[in-house]
């Protein structure tokens, strides 16, 4: 009686777990193909991107905020990184990338505490504009062409390397997503920069008496955002070697979607990086077995949206 | 002195209603080019464009005042259209059409409501899951190609015009006008109100809050399959694309509006004003011939400045010394 | 037209556990028509339990309620306001953005016959109560006694034959308590009940006609109120006699700390004043008076037009929170639960999240030290939490308040600001914090204590201010000065 | 008197797609010397925007409209109340459904079923013997990807060619094209000998997808568009059929409708721009494309 307590309790409290692991036994039986080391590779590779876009998005929300401009600043990202191999090098371009990122995140930061959007809702459209913005800058600068690096002149070895190169087995681009989580899981947890997001998060008004800086944890949120973005953005552009004003389109949705259903919830305050992992992986994992399993890309529409539709219930009614 | 103070409350009331600003800007901005901006064609025209996002917003609006967003109102209203071009292409009558369409909705809103609602999840978070959920059925209905009607008949409902007036326009100032009432003027709408202005006291007061809400999410539902059937008569088709960028931009429009989420505060008004913004930027950047990138990158920069606006007014309030 | 004898309302052996708590343990209480009757006791007795309990809120796990004869087994809020049996809550229970007249008839919308009647009836019904809010106003832009009198209203509305009064008091200035103090004589005379909760044992004396003492979930008595003493009740309440309601005043009055002078608001004029070392210098003043936006003003929290700050005899910027702390100050927020408190976070978080800073060696967060500090403050405040990982919104409101003085007694500041630091909080906990007042001074530090409860700031400031609409009207010594006196100059 | 402006439109499916950039950069290069204004409408893949755009042509009083919708046949009513209005209305690099043609004045350009058409044809010459293949399409619900792969299927042999499998993309987004090839190359191997791949810049993420698994050796990969990555490919050879469309030409050709029709003289109405059939063999035959 008392295990079979806990027992549930331990189900309920990792309901995305189960679900992988119910999602994966299914598929394996039915396509063994799946447990195949390439397929096992292929849906790390295609899930690191999404992850580090989904790392930045559990920052803001834990905040208490949201951002649905990620989408902006991937394209933008991929676009200034592609379009400077060629004058200073893939190192430039690359580091010039990831300040980018980090300088459109905090753009973001400021316009909101200058504006002093304080709820959610306001945050949420004013990112949305936001993004319209950035897409339109790499539209202007591109003129919409799609960017290969490819073509670039100069070597740009480093980034097919991040793209599809492997370290003992292991994708590159997973491994330094795994360097940066394991970072950002220390900063969240442990420091005192991490810890006022969560303040912050909690209840503004209080964490500002306690003498924390709301607009400048705000624009540290944003930027932590916007330079996780880069990465994947980075990490995205050099897995399918082209980069346009367009790449990461549904990202915003689908990393807020991944941070919710790893149990981040909206209303800020908790949270962790680590179970968003999760919520990625389930995410990922549900387009690749349902290609496996061939389903029409109809149906997994609509499997994708009653799975997370599912998901979030369940996961309330736990906390219900 | 009751000249200025008269053009004080003027001004005041309009700076609590920043996207009637930007109407006014937008109209004089105008004034200085030689287009056919003025015309009763174009302004016809443009509420003739509107309507069809006017309407769902409509609906948006009661989930809106009750404290919810809904962000599945593309995909319902894709779902209402192509029902209705299926049966109208099957011969059946066109109020049968009609019926299936808004019934459609009616039951997105009862399943969106049960899980806002009912099961108190995040309406954000679940609406935009179920608007994806819907894409998906949408494509499967059909084949995810457009659905076109082979009835004209159909097709003038909503391309006729009343004395001069489109069709369209004159469905949306019926509803303009019921919806107002709804809110303004009856039980319910004062209901929402309450429910948004604070739930729990609503409750206390003994308002049945959960069906209340309920029913503002099968309204908003219904509206916005409505509106998919009065689209696909417009555009004598049906398809699964029609709705995938409609449940933010609706929100959005009402959020510009100034009815907000959270809840209590605004109303229809607010939101036909908001939701019209949206078309005329586009309108009038489409008469000054500037397109592309640069309407994408002006339209993202009067977003954030209507809705920032609005949040340093009331940061200037909060913090007036 | 009360009739003695018959008990509209008859609480027997009711019981109510909450996770880890036993909130209510076999509670019985009789009240009878046309009474007012009071409950008092210690934060986290139980009393609003037993009301959310009475009300419909919360369920009881067993016991029997009877009202007005009638046995009720389960209600919900709306039932038991129908059956006549109406609760204004701690905190209100109105909607901010709607008017007075739709709140006062809030869900009964379509029975009133739409907009118009509603106004026309709740216009009726203020005038009975001699009340002129107009009810088109906004609710949210009342004051907070004339929501009390909507509540009260409201109340009316539903022929309610008991009224449940959870500390209406609490936000309320003396002149609006007398006013309160007479609707309530008026609600008698109408044979209407009254159950009034309140921490203020005056009023309790002044209005009540029954009073029953709680203490850990039990009825300890239930007496006529002229049969119990005060320092009876006291005892009664905390369990042990307490001698004194407040601790012997410390005399420990240095040279000058802070001088603040010409500091100007919207709603300040030229305020000026100074703080000494080692004392406690009270402000009194109405609700509205600009107390709090004074204390606010020092602290960083709001801009200012104009002030010059010296502290120390240096001139200093305090320009948000942070200056203030590094300067050595510290404030208790007026609203514990929206200023004050994290609620979701555990009590150890609200703790430590003041001193942080200290804990924090390249940015990373000491943690054994942070449990150390949030055990430590836990045992010396006394607080009445399972652990220190439990979150604060289940703690009582006196042990919320505990958690915020130990945040800032962690921290130690010179001046601690403490803006109504013993609202809603018991007499024994009341007596901790000023017990942690005097210590605070006895080791050099400074407070300023703003309360709305003038006994208090008389037994415990060494020097008085009186505030009136945001002037300092004038300075008391509270060992020589009469209350009558230092209560003219508050009123202006 | 000063003369009057004539304005005309190009109401194009999304300026993010880099092919109808180009096709607007064409009408801005080459209008002009017709002595037209061009006008830039975008439909952001929402027909509503597109039906919006022909109102504002209208009450704004343009010559004509070239449009290349999302949806041709959700235009239908507009395109009516276009030409009582006296708008000419042209489609361009599309086509509307067969009951509908008397709605609009003329097309120029190709139809996205005859891109199908020549992918199949040209795969079953390079494939006598027979092929597995396998389809990537483009977003789907998307004109250009229904009429794709219509075209695609209806022409093919199913005695010779075998669908492995055929998905679409949510978007037309190269990362979408991987991820789909990689699935497929999980479920097929190297039983795959050719990609239809219903966009260039898709088939870039199908190409690298298929390195990835060290199978790109002998795989047949097939992208429509005719873009500088779909040439860059074929020259590389790691995309052996490129079929481009030359907007340079519809352009004009559309152009060249318009003023006739202006001047009532007789005009075609339907004027068709061959495609461009670019394998490794005859790239250098053609000029390098500009987008
Ligand atoms: N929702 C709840 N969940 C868990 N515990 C609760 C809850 N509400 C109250 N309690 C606990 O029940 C006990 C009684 O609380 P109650 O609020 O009734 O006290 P009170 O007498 O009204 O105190 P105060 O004077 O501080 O308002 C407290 O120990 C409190 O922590
Ligand atoms: N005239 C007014 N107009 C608008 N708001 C007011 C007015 N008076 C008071 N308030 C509000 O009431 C709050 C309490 O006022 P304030 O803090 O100045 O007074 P106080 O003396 O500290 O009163 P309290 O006893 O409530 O602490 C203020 O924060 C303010 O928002
Ligand atoms: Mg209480
Ligand atoms: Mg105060």
């Amino acid at each position: 009686m008392r295990n079979e307590n806990k027992l549930l309790r331990f189900i309920n409290q990792n309901l995305v777990l189960l679900g992988i692991i119910v999602l994966v036994t299914v598929t394996a039986v039915i396509q063994p193909k799946f447990l195949m080391t390439r397929n096992l590779t292929n849906i790390l590779r295609q899930m690191t991107s999404l992850a580090f876009v989904a790392l930045g998005m559990t920052f803001v929300i834990i905040g208490g905020f949201i951002d649905l401009s990620v989408v902006g600043m991937v394209s933008l990202v991929s676009v200034i990184t592609a379009s400077l191999i060629n004058p200073i090098g893939q190192v430039g371009a690359l580091l010039c990338g990831l300040l980018a990122g980090a300088l459109l995140g905090y753009l973001n930061g400021t316009i909101l505490t200058k504006f002093g959007a304080t709820i959610q809702a306001e945050v949420l459209f004013i990112t949305y504009g936001m993004s319209s913005v950035f897409i339109a800058v790499g539209l202007l600068v591109t003129n919409a062409e799609t960017l290969r690096i490819a073509r670039s002149t100069r070597p740009y070895d480093m980034f097919t390397a991040i793209g599809s190169g492997s370290f003992l087995g292991i994708p590159i681009s997973i491994l330094i997503f795994a360097v940066i989580l394991a970072i950002m899981y220390f900063f969240q947890t442990r420091t005192l920069a991490g810890r006022s997001i969560s303040l912050m998060g909690g209840n503004k008004t209080a964490a500002y008496l306690c003498g924390f800086n709301i607009n400048r944890t705000m624009q540290m949120v944003y930027t932590i955002n916007g330079l996780m973005s880069a990465f994947g953005s980075i990490v995205l552009m050099s897995r399918v070697t082209t980069a346009t004003a367009t790449l990461g389109t549904g990202y915003e949705a689908n990393a807020i979607l991944c941070v919710v259903v790893g149990g981040t919830t909206l209303a800020g305050g908790k949270g962790n990086v680590l179970r968003t992992l999760l919520g990625v992986f389930l995410i990922t994992l549900l387009s690749n077995c349902m290609n496996l399993l061939g389903l029409s890309t109809y149906m997994q529409t609509v499997m994708n949206g009653a799975v997370l539709v599912t998901a979030i219930w369940l996961d309330n009614r736990k906390r219900l | 002195m009751s000249m200025t103070s008269v053009l004080n409350k003027v001004w005041k009331s309009l700076s609590r209603q920043k996207a009637v600003l930007a109407i006014l800007a937008l109209v004089t901005l105008m004034l200085f080019f030689d287009t056919n901006f003025f015309t009763p064609y174009n302004w016809l025209d443009m509420l003739r464009s509107t309507s069809i996002i006017e309407i769902i917003g409509f609906g948006v609006t009661v989930v809106v005042i009750c404290g919810a967003c809904d962000l599945s109102v593309g995909g319902t209203m894709s779902i209402g259209g192509i029902l209705a071009i299926m049966l109208v292409n099957a011969n059946y009558p066109f109020w049968l059409a009609f019926l299936a369409g808004i019934l459609s909705g009616a039951l997105v809103g009862l399943v969106n409501g049960f899980l806002v609602v009912h099961q108190k999840t995040e309406p954000f978070i679940i609406t935009l899951g179920m608007g994806m959920l819907l894409k998906g059925v949408a494509q499967q209905l059909t084949n995810a190609s457009p659905l076109s009607s082979r009835n004209m008949e159909f097709m003038k409902i909503s391309n006729q015009q009343f004395f001069g007036i489109p069709s369209l326009v004159v469905y949306m100032a019926v509803l303009l006008v019921a919806f107002f009432c709804l809110l303004r003027f009856t039980g319910y709408g004062r209901n929402c109100y309450a429910i948004g202005g604070n739930y729990e006291v609503a409750k206390n007061s003994g308002i049945n809050v959960i069906r209340t809400k309920w029913i503002a999410f099968v309204i908003s539902g219904s509206t916005a399959a409505l509106a998919g059937v009065l689209l696909a008569s417009r555009m004598n088709t049906g398809s699964s694309i029609y709705g995938d960028t409609t449940g933010m931009l609706v929100n959005c429009g009402i959020v510009i509006g100034g009815t907000s989420f959270a809840g209590g505060i605004g109303g229809i008004y607010e939101s036909f004003i908001g939701l019209f913004v949206i078309q005329l930027i586009s309108n009038s950047m489409g008469m000054l011939g500037i397109g592309g990138y640069s309407q994408q990158l002006i339209r993202g920069i009067i977003i954030v400045l209507i809705i920032g606006m609005d949040c340093y007014a009331r940061k200037r309030k909060r913090e007036a010394v | 037209m009360s009739q003695p004898g018959r008990n509209i309302l008859v609480v027997r052996d009711v019981c109510k556990s909450f996770p880890g708590v036993k909130a209510l343990d076999r509670v019985s209480i009789q009240v009878p028509s046309g009474v007012v009757y009071g409950i008092v006791g210690e934060n986290g007795a139980g009393k609003s339990t037993l009301m959310k309990i009475l009300s419909g809120v919360y369920e009881k796990d067993s016991g029997t309620i009877e009202f007005d004869g009638k046995v009720i087994e389960r209600t919900t809020p709306i039932q038991a306001l129908r059956r006549g049996l109406s609760i204004i809550y701690q905190e209100f229970n109105l909607v901010n953005t709607m008017s007075v007249g739709e709140n006062i008839y809030l869900g009964r919308f379509r029975e009133m016959g739409g907009m118009r009647g509603v106004h026309k009836k709740a216009r009726a019904l203020l005038d009975s109560i001699g009340s002129r809010i107009s009810t088109y106003a906004k609710v949210g832009d009342l004051s907070a006694s004339e929501m009390q009198i909507v509540e009260i209203t409201k109340a009316l509305s539903f022929d309610s034959r008991l009224i449940i009064m959870d500390e209406p008091s609490s936000s309320l200035t003396s002149e609006e308590l007398k006013r309160l103090g007479k609707i309530i004589n008026q609600l008698r005379d109408k044979g209407i009940s009254t159950i009034y909760i309140s921490h203020k044992l005056d009023e309790i004396f002044e209005y009540c006609d029954i009073v029953t003492v709680m203490r850990d979930g039990c009825v300890i008595d239930s007496r006529p109120v002229s049969e119990m003493s005060r320092s009876e009740m006291i005892e009664k309440m905390v369990g042990r006699t307490i001698d004194n309601e407040y601790p012997p005043r410390m005399h420990c009055v240095g040279g000058p700390l802070l001088e603040i002078k010409n500091l100007t608001t919207r709603k300040l004029h030229d305020v000026s004043f100074t703080l000494n070392r080692g004392e406690i210098l009270g402000f009194v003043g109405l609700v509205g008076a600009g107390r709090t936006e004074i204390v606010r003003a020092i602290y960083g929290a709001d801009k200012v037009r104009s002030h010059t700050l010296h502290l120390q005899g240096k001139q200093t910027r305090v320009r948000n929170p942070k200056e203030a702390m590094v300067a050595g100050m510290g404030l208790l927020p007026e609203d514990r639960k929206r200023e004050g408190l994290i609620l979701p976070f555990s009590v150890e978080a609200n703790i430590t999240m003041a001193s942080l800073d200290r804990l924090t060696r390249h940015g990373i967060i000491d943690r054994s030290k942070e449990k150390e500090i949030g055990e430590r403050q836990i045992k010396n405040l006394n607080i009445k939490t399972p652990s220190a990982q439990t979150r604060t919104h289940s703690l009582s409101g006196g042990n919320q308040q505990k958690c915020i003085v130990g945040r800032w007694l962690e921290l130690d500041p010179q001046i601690l600001i403490l803006d109504e630091p013993t609202r809603g909080i018991d007499v024994g906990a009341k007596y901790e914090i000023y017990t942690l007042m005097n210590r605070i001074v006895e080791a050099g530090g400074s407070i300023i204590m703003i309360s709305s409860e003038l006994p208090e700031v008389l037994n415990m400031s060494n020097r008085v201010l009186t505030i009136c609409e945001g002037r300092v009207t004038g300075e008391f010594n509270p060992e020589t000065a009469s209350a009558a006196e230092i209560m003219s100059r508050a009123i202006g | 008197a000063e003369k009057k402006e004539v304005k005309i439109a190009f109401i194009t499916q999304s300026l993010e797609n880099a092919s109808q950039a180009f096709a607007w950069s064409q009408f801005q290069e080459y209008a002009p010397q017709y002595g037209f204004t061009p006008y830039l409408f975008e439909e952001g893949y929402d027909p509503q925007k597109g039906v919006a755009a022909i109102g504002t042509c209208i009450a704004e009083g343009f010559a004509a409209i070239s449009i290349n919708p999302t949806d041709p046949s959700a235009m239908i009513p507009s395109f009516m109340e276009a030409q009582k209005a006296g708008v000419i209305v042209g489609m361009y690099s599309s086509e509307v459904p067969e009951e509908f043609k008397q709605y609009r004045d003329f097309m120029c350009g190709t139809n996205d079923i005859i891109c199908g058409e020549v992918a199949a044809q040209t795969l079953m010459e390079a494939f006598p013997e027979g092929v597995k293949v396998v389809e990537v399409g483009g977003q789907s619900g998307h004109d250009a990807q229904i009429k794709r792969h219509n075209g695609f299927f209806d022409t093919i042999d199913p005695a010779k060619v075998t669908v492995l499998d055929s998905k679409n993309c949510p978007r037309w987004s190269s990362d979408d094209a991987m991820n789909i090839m990689n699935d497929f190359i999980t479920l097929y191997g190297d039983e795959i000998q050719a990609v239809y791949c219903h966009w260039d810049i898709g088939a870039t993420g199908c190409i690298e997808a298929l390195k990835a698994a060290n199978l790109l050796e002998g795989v047949y990969v097939i992208g429509v568009d005719g873009c500088m990555i779909g040439y860059d490919q074929v020259i590389e050879g790691t995309q052996q059929l490129c079929i481009g469309q030359n907007f340079t030409r519809m352009t004009t050709d559309t152009l060249d409708t318009i003023q006739k029709i202006l001047n009532k003289e007789p005009y075609d109405e339907v004027t068709f721009t061959a495609l461009d059939v670019v394998t490794p063999a005859n790239v250098s035959t053609f000029p390098y494309p500009k987008w």
